[in-house]
């Protein structure tokens, strides 16, 4: 129950903040920090509670209610691990959210963060759901309030950039609807109970062909959200025209449900077609991690520049995800955390610098270190995140990564290996332009005030957590990530499925008038009327 | 006696279709077009009593009727919009009447 | 006719006596108010009658109709959907100077027709319910009728209609023809007679085809649909879109499933081809419209498209489906010529889309229904759409026809973007030195009446959105105790 | 005492962050105790630990601080490690740190950023300290990439200069490119061995591989390209003559005296491994050879007095990898040490000169200043002394007489190799006085500033006497035979197999060098001191003049670098700005409009034009229905 409360209390107080405009323009914020920190603050204490290592199975909490019992749907939840872990990220980058935006948004304050809290709800559902329709429901659910984040309180090209966002992930999340209800028809077809749980669907037995085009649904989704080149056009044009606290939550969290559904959905559900895929896949990561650190050397604008950072981070992940083993995985996991932080937190600078400069143009910039010591701090340690140094959080992710895709994937290793330089190479060129050379600007720039060093210190504090102690996150993964690879650890005869045609032959009779009736079609029955043909 | 074929008077229903529906494509006036259009009807109508008698019962002219009827509202209600579009338009050109497109 | 016979007709009695007592009040004294309240209790009347008809099994009233619980759910809501449009009607009227109250009795006939058309199994009463249906329309459209365009779109809708039924009824002929009945069951016996269709009656259904395929608006006989639903007044507009088309529609499915058209692999070609070209030339043609009825007719051609790959799905998932998105379509579509009824004013319609430029910071709660309606239509979950088009999706997965259900996704993709453009344009911030004119506002009571409905409306949304269930329950229970 | 180890590091660290929070706001007294102090008790803590070490002589202390993580079998520590060859280059961090640190209070007295200077330089002697103590490969990586950061952020650290921030990024992309084939020949590491955890690997390495198996030769040069990188090796050197832009001290600390090495203790460490890599040790070697010659002829044209120093730098750690190449382990790294001492001091007497001369440090503007700062000329002459491995005297002829000799008597040694050697330390006697002369002869060209006081003057001494004294402990076997420091590393470093028979030509080997040197100390004082216009005749010649500059370029290596890989990768991505990729999906969005447009073409509004779509589509559906 409790975890139906967290998805509730986001949306009631979305609700109540939009309300509460009315009354006092600053009460919103209120509300919006109150909920987000309740809902923190009961993940939190789900987490120490509950110590994992010691836990046998993988789950720690489940929930379920029939929803469209037709259709075989139910509002299912259920918390692992690695759920629990996405949604301690959710909450912390929510809170942060919350808290940038607090001086930034100052149009329709009630509204904004009725989408901001509405966004972490879906998001919330996304981490949570163990019923597919469910899961799709809240993939599409998250989109609307970020689309009005982007496209209310955007930079100058914000209707652009929320277009292209919302059309990438609803083309490519219809594609995925197709393949769930495909799959629910499949494994219908075999048990004959059709539902969309997840816990059952895993066991449905697919035929290679029909699992290679259900997978490619599943992937085209999770891959333009990750997301992979080439289906990253609409990640730079998003995150730099959102206001901060939406790039926080696009980069922290949205491309991670991406890489979740991957590892979610796709490892388990497609044991054999990933297995086949994931050659292509290994290489578009290492395509997307070196395209992304080239692209990103040259642009101009600073959150642009950090968006295709995201790109190349990315990469990792999918790299990582088809490498079928703990160590990639951990890393993986660990490269979604961190680089929610990190690459929040470059956001989030991004955001301070075009408070003061109105400007996000680095070209205009420089310099900023004498005049802005702290924030320059900052900024150093996240990009030296960015670029991978030990001692800080991505630092563990991508070794973990590449020495799980080296056990996969020698050449592909190497060359994501050198992405690493190239990430040097740009991130470099963001402390250069920002906070080194001469200082073109005739305005100086004010440091960080106590409400931002506020924002600040936790992610700093966290990020060397996470690079020196990331041992409780990684227990955290473990059982998770080990129930999602059972699959890939069976010995190899057993992966190969048994060769029989699971494809639902198309049907041929309808509803018909002549001839005498099949009791079974005349009766309604609670599941869905399928009728079946009955010669 | 003999009978006609009912092809041969299927044949004729929609010969006078097609001129009907000719005339309703080259047709500007509107009132033309109008016409046209109750030949096709009268042409359907017709169709129907051929098949009726083809089968020796009474609905395909019970159906002639009934598009007798249709056609005479119908033709009551288009003439009133033409009034009102004479009136508007000062012209009967049915390409006059293009203000919506696109 | 026996008493059995009126009793469930009941629900057409109504309305037919609902109309001849329109007719005596309004000989005795014009009165919007009365007129309108006539309407509305009648519809309630008669979609209460369809209470006693819920178990009705299959009664048919032969040789012409044949009542059962997918007639009368189809009944219910073109009821619901009529009754909603009066009360919408009621407020756009009530600003116009015309003479108000005969709309009423054509609304009442209008309807009627399409009852008849949802319960008919033979083809005289298909026609008859058909015709009375087009006639009120023609009336209807060119209601307003010192609107030129109101009159445009009149005559056009006149002639393009007589034309199509001319089709339609030169196919029944052929296919009387051919037959010798005019009875669906018949049609479908004589069919099933046939190892291969002859010639003349393949003549005859391509003919009805284009009769009904104008009717429903798809391409290529949708070409008249921008221009009417742009020149009617916006509720009749909601009434083209919504009731004639359903109706039809219902007719349609009634009669393939009788004669289960889907063994025919030239009317499932002509269909699929039908579907696809209507979802794509539905779509592209309202990408950059900016006329927002515009928008909303080349939508409904679309979303016609989306219905037949439901359609074509032909088992009773299929026709589930189909039923299920027809009523959140119903729902959206109401709604959203209803915001469209509700922002007009006396000169014209809101149809532009600067009328709608910054609607959030005017009129927010208006702007929150249209968006969710908008929502509804892009298929976005939470609104009854996405369940909609959820279902038609997994009735086409079911049968596997791969082809329209990937087409309907990258359709729905096209058809995103000109519904989200119409919601930022309501998103956008207003610049700060355009004024805001301030319209004429309407009595209390008026307004009421709209923005009930349209609350109604959106609630209902929500709920089918959030919790379908029921909805399909009801569904299912009808349609399954039809089908045979 | 072992349960200090940790301390060691900690302190620089806890240093590091004390000012890098309260740096700019608590007076410069204490910044600079912090900066000095925990450097100082770090280096006391080394001495105290030295000599219980000394006395007790266990193979090593380790002591783990925490498990950093732990995945599926992959769990390396934060666990510290110390043995001798540790021990060795902690003593040099810590103490040459500690000298360098007081020699920067003064030194960087003026500067506003004093704290951020310390708080750097801290953190650089704590990931230094990291990389030399930790036991295993990915907590060195570590310290590795820890130093790499300080060594960014300390030669950009006058950051308003462009040059200076273009000098810091090449220095971290060079190295973070060597760094890269190290990760990978970690990941081969364990993927070979299931852990990173040094000594496991060093006793499975053995009984894993045979001689000469391809991973271990793979693995081997990887790590080699590690070392490469970070110790200014051919073919990635050409970062740390750009890496002068820092300031003095910095160069001495991090680019002479320990980072720069950090390549070396690498392969030291990892002899294992090297060792089952023959064709890896000889690459070793001749990369060795090859880049102190390169480095060499370089350093001779350079007039910047930092510049001479970075490419001798280069060309002295050139020496470290040739010893190391022959497998003469404890030879390359007591010239580590020896060099250690003296780079530093003449790095730190740059920079007292350059403080005197107002940053002035072109060597052609400077001249005559052994009367003007006697400490810094004497102190000078001892380095430069050893520098050019002056016989007898200095510790520099000790150790690189130690390794020029192994060349020949080392098993794996040969004359090749011998005579790169040779002739490198003649070039080296050559640039290294000419520096001496060109500085302290001749006229004065600038005015004398500042006068060093306690704080560079001490140090300088000390350093001094290292320099001076240093070698002792490591002599010949004809020449007093002590071997104080080879034996202390033999319990970890293997020594090297001579070939037999051999010593008897030592003595001839050791006057030969002797002789070069000298020749070339001659040579320097005829040319630059004696004979100025011997080397204006020089420059009159066109040949000579283009074998100068390309010289005086660093033999071109940047130039061509930059055509190979600076260029096509910034044309690229500035060609790519904006994404072709993006520009497929604006043409579909494009296709989509032109589409509708097309469309909306049909929709004329005139009524005939829909009745013959009506009229078009019956025909179509007839012709479908008829046909088909």
């Amino acid at each position: 129950m409790i975890l139906v409360w967290l998805i509730v209390i986001l949306m009631a107080g979305g609700v109540l903040a939009w309300i509460s405009g009315k009354v006092n323009r600053a009460l919103p914020r209120w509300v919006a920090l109150g909920s987000v920190m309740a809902v923190f603050g009961m993940t939190l204490y789900l987490w120490l509670s509950n110590p994992i290592p010691v836990l046998g199975s993988a789950w720690l909490i489940q929930f379920s209610q029939p929803w469209v019992p037709q259709w075989g749907i139910r509002f299912s939840l259920a918390l692992d691990g690695l759920s629990l872990l996405m949604l301690l990220l959710t909450f912390f980058l929510g809170l942060l959210a919350v808290l940038i935006s607090w001086r930034e948004i100052h149009t329709k304050v009630a509204f904004f963060h009725f989408n901001l809290l509405w966004v972490l709800a879906g998001i919330t559902g996304v981490f949570l759901t163990m019923d597919l329709f469910l899961f799709y429901f809240f993939w599409e659910i998250m989109l609307i309030p970020m689309y009005f984040l982007i496209g209310i309180w955007g930079h100058e090209n914000r209707r652009y950039a929320a277009y292209k966002f919302f059309l990438f992930t609803q083309a490519s999340g219809l594609l995925m609807l197709l393949a769930i209800l495909g799959l629910y028809f499949i494994h219908g077809n075999q048990t004959g109970v059709y539902t969309f749980s997840y816990f059952e669907l895993l066991n449905t037995t697919l035929a290679p062909e029909a699992a290679r085009l259900l997978m490619f649904g599943f992937l085209v989704a999770f891959l333009v959200k990750l997301p992979v080149v080439p289906f990253h056009s609409w990640l730079p044009d998003a995150h730099s025209e959102a206001p901060t606290a939406g790039s926080v939550i696009l980069a922290g969290l949205l491309l991670k449900t991406g890489a979740y559904g991957l590892l979610r959905f796709v490892l388990p559900l497609f044991p054999t077609a990933t297995v086949e895929f994931a050659p292509w896949a290994m290489l578009l990561g290492v395509i997307g991690i070196i395209y992304g650190a080239i692209l990103a050397f040259s642009q101009t604008d600073l959150k642009r520049l950090v968006a295709y950072t995201s790109v190349s981070h990315m990469g990792f992940v999918i790299l990582g995800v088809f490498s079928f083993n703990e160590w990639a995985l951990q890393g993986v996991v660990m490269q979604m955390i961190t680089h929610g932080l990190s690459t929040g937190a470059l956001f989030i600078i991004a955001g301070f610098l075009y408070e003061r400069l109105h400007t996000r143009d680095i070209r205009l910039m420089g310099g900023f270190w004498s005049t802005a010591p702290k924030m320059g701090v900052i900024a150093l340690i996240f990009v030296m995140a960015s670029l991978g140094l030990p001692g800080l959080g991505n630092f563990i992710a991508e070794f973990l990564t590449l020495v799980g895709s080296w056990q996969a994937n020698n050449w592909l290793t190497v060359f994501a290996t050198i992405g690493l330089v190239m990430a040097t190479i740009y991130s470099l060129r963001i402390m250069q332009k920002i906070f080194f050379e001469a200082n073109r600007m005739e305005q100086a720039l004010p440091d960080l005030n106590a409400r931002e060093m506020l924002i600040a210190i936790p992610m700093v504090a966290m990020i060397l957590w996470l690079g020196l102690y990331p041992q409780p996150i990684l227990d955290t993964a473990r059982p998770s990530i080990q129930e999602q690879l059972q699959a890939y650890t069976k010995p190899a005869q057993e992966q190969v499925p048994v060769a029989r045609v699971d494809v639902p032959a198309k049907k041929t009779i309808y509803i018909k008038r002549t001839g005498t009736k099949n009791p079974e079609e005349t009766k309604p029955s609670s599941n869905l009327q399928i009728t079946k043909s009955s010669n | 006696m003999t009978t006609i074929p009912m092809e041969y008077g299927l044949l004729l229903a929609g010969m006078l279709f097609m001129l009907g529906l000719i005339s309703v494509l080259i047709r500007r006036n509107i009132i033309f077009m109008l016409i046209s259009v109750e030949i096709m009807l009268n042409a359907a109508g017709l169709a129907f009593i051929v098949a009726g008698s083809h089968w020796a019962q009474p609905d395909g002219q019970i159906m002639f009727i009934f598009i007798l009827t249709m056609a005479a509202a119908e033709v009551s209600v288009g003439l009133a919009l033409i009034l009102q579009i004479y009136h508007q338009l000062k012209t009967l050109n049915s390409d006059a009447a293009n203000f919506m497109k696109g | 006719m026996t008493l059995t016979d009126f009793q469930h007709l009941m629900p057409l009695l109504i309305l037919t006596v609902a109309v001849l007592v329109s007719m005596l009040v309004i000989a005795v004294g014009r009165n919007h108010k009365i007129m309108y309240v006539i309407t509305a209790v009648s519809f309630l009347a008669a979609f209460a009658s369809l209470f006693d008809l819920r178990d009705v099994g299959r009664y048919t009233i032969e040789p012409l109709l044949v009542i059962d619980g997918f007639g009368v759910f189809y009944i219910g809501m073109i009821l619901l959907t009529a009754l909603l449009i009066s009360m919408l009607s009621y407020a756009y009227f009530e600003q116009r100077e015309e003479r108000k109250e005969e709309y009423y009795i054509l609304l009442l006939l209008a309807t009627i027709g399409a009852c008849v058309l949802v319960i008919s199994k033979h083809f005289a009463s298909l026609f008859l319910g058909l015709e009375i249906l087009t006639v009120s329309l023609y009336a209807l459209i060119a209601y307003l009728r010192t609107r030129e365009r109101s009159d445009e779109a009149g005559i056009k809708y006149l002639i393009l209609a007589a034309f199509s039924s001319a089709f339609l009824l030169f196919g029944m002929a052929l296919v009387y023809a051919s037959t010798g009945t005019m009875e669906f069951a018949g049609i479908a016996a004589a069919m099933s007679g046939f190892t291969e269709l002859p010639l003349l009656m393949l003549t005859g259904f391509g003919l009805m085809i284009v009769g009904i395929g104008f009717k429903l608006s798809v391409v290529p006989f949708h070409m008249w649909a921008p221009d009417v639903y742009e020149g009617a007044p916006a509720p009749v507009t909601a009434f083209i879109a919504t009731v004639s088309k359903g109706g039809v529609l219902g007719v349609l499915i009634r009669f393939f499933m009788e004669v289960d058209g889907f063994r025919y692999p030239t009317l499932v070609l002509i269909f699929t081809i039908v579907a696809i070209a209507s979802m794509l030339a539905g779509n592209l043609l309202a990408l950059l419209q900016r006329n927002v009825k515009r928008i909303l007719a080349y939508s409904s051609i679309a979303h016609l498209g989306y219905l037949l790959v439901a359609f074509l799905a032909g088992n009773q998932m299929g026709v589930e489906a189909v039923t299920f998105y027809l009523v959140a379509y119903f729902i959206t579509t109401v709604g959203a010529f209803g915001v469209v009824a509700m922002l007009s004013d006396k000169e014209r319609d809101a149809e532009q889309l600067e009328d709608y430029r910054a609607l959030l910071w005017r009129r927010p709660w208006t702007a929150a229904v249209f968006t969710a309606m908008l929502l509804s239509l892009a298929g976005i979950p939470l609104t009854a759409g996405f369940v909609g088009k959820f279902y038609i999706l997994a009735a086409g997965v079911n049968t596997q026809l791969w082809l329209l259900v990937v087409m309907l996704a990258l359709n729905s993709v096209v058809g995103l973007f000109y519904y989200i453009r119409l919601v930022a344009i309501m998103f956008q911030q207003p610049e700060a030195d355009t004024e805001v004119q301030p319209r004429g506002k309407l009595r209390p009571s008026i307004y009421l009446a709209s923005v009930g409905t349209l609350t109604i409306l959106a609630l209902l949304l929500v709920y089918i959105g959030v919790y379908p269930s029921g909805l399909l329950q009801v569904i299912q229970g009808l349609i399954v105790s039809t089908v045979p | 005492m072992g349960e200090l180890l940790w301390l060691i590091p900690a302190l620089p660290f806890a240093g590091a962050l004390l000012l890098v929070i309260f740096g700019n706001r608590i007076a410069r007294g204490l910044v600079s105790t912090i900066g000095v102090g925990s450097v100082g008790i770090s280096a006391a803590i080394t001495l105290v630990l030295g000599i219980e070490y000394l006395s007790s002589r266990p193979a090593f202390i380790r002591q783990e601080v925490w498990q950093w993580f732990d995945v599926a079998g992959f769990s390396p520590s934060i666990a510290f490690h110390l043995d001798a060859l540790s021990m060795v280059f902690i003593f040099v961090i810590t103490f040459v740190g500690f000298l360098i640190h007081i020699y920067s209070t003064e030194y960087m007295a003026e500067d506003k950023d004093y704290a951020r200077f310390f708080a750097c330089m801290n953190l650089f002697v704590g990931s230094m300290l990291m990389l030399v103590m930790a036991d295993n490969l990915l907590l060195l990586y570590l310290g590795w990439e820890g130093v790499g950061l300080c060594s960014y952020l300390l030669i950009g650290f006058w950051y308003k200069e462009p040059a200076n921030g273009y000098a810091a990024r090449k220095a971290f992309i060079i190295t973070r490119v060597g760094d890269t084939a190290m990760a990978i020949g970690l990941f081969m590491l364990f993927q070979q061995f299931g852990t990173l955890h040094i000594q496991s690997i060093s006793t499975e390495a053995v009984q894993t591989w045979t001689i000469g198996s391809e991973t271990a030769v793979i693995i081997a040069f990887l790590l080699l390209g590690g070392a490469v990188g970070k110790s200014g090796q051919l073919p990635l050197q050409t970062w740390l003559p750009d890496a002068m832009a820092g300031p003095t001290p910095v160069s001495a600390l991090i680019h002479a005296a320990t980072m720069v090495t950090a390549g070396v203790y690498l392969i030291a460490r990892m002899h294992v491994v090297f060792e089952l890599a023959p064709a890896a040790m000889t690459a070793v070697a001749v990369i060795g050879a090859v880049t102190l010659l390169v480095a060499g002829f370089a350093a001779l044209t350079q007039y910047d007095i930092k510049r001479v120093l970075a490419y001798s730098t280069i060309s002295q750690v050139g020496y470290m990898f040739l010893a190391l190449g022959v497998g003469a382990w404890s030879a390359g790294v007591f010239h580590f040490m020896i060099h250690g001492f003296f780079k530093a001091l003449l790095f730190l007497c740059a920079g007292a000169i350059i403080l005197a001369l107002h940053h002035e440090q072109d060597m052609r503007n400077m001249g005559g200043l052994s009367k003007k700062l006697p400490i810094v000329f004497y102190t000078f002459l001892i380095g430069a002394a050893s520098l050019a491995a002056f016989p007898l005297v200095s510790a520099g002829f000790y150790s690189k007489d130690q390794i020029l000799w192994l060349q020949l008597a080392g098993e794996n040694g040969n004359i090749w190799l011998y005579l790169a050697g040779l002739l490198g330390a003649f070039i080296t006697s050559i640039y290294t006085f000419r520096m001496v002369f060109l500085t302290f002869y001749g006229k004065e060209k600038t005015h004398v500033g500042h006068k060093p006081t306690w704080a560079i003057t001490v140090p300088l001494i000390i350093l001094g006497i290292l320099s001076f004294a240093g070698g002792f402990i490591e002599l010949p076997h004809n020449f007093g035979h002590v071997v104080l420091f080879s034996d202390f590393l033999t319990p970890i470093l293997p020594a090297v197999s001579v070939v037999p028979d051999f010593n008897q030509y030592e003595w001839m080997l050791q006057l030969l060098a002797a002789v070069v040197s000298l020749v070339g100390i001659f040579i320097a004082y005829l040319f630059y001191y004696k004979k100025p216009e011997l080397i204006e005749s020089i420059h009159r010649s066109e040949l000579a003049m283009a074998i100068h500059r390309f010289w005086h370029s660093g033999w071109g290596f940047d130039q061509l670098y930059d055509v190979l890989f600076v260029r096509p990768y910034v044309y690229l991505s500035k060609v790519n700005k904006n994404d072709f990729i993006d520009g497929f999906y604006t043409f579909l969005a494009n296709v989509t409009q032109g589409l509708h447009r097309l469309f909306s073409t049909t929709q004329t509004g005139v009524m005939r034009n829909y009745v013959m779509g009506v009229v078009v589509g019956a025909i179509m559906i007839l012709t479908i229905s008829l046909l088909l």
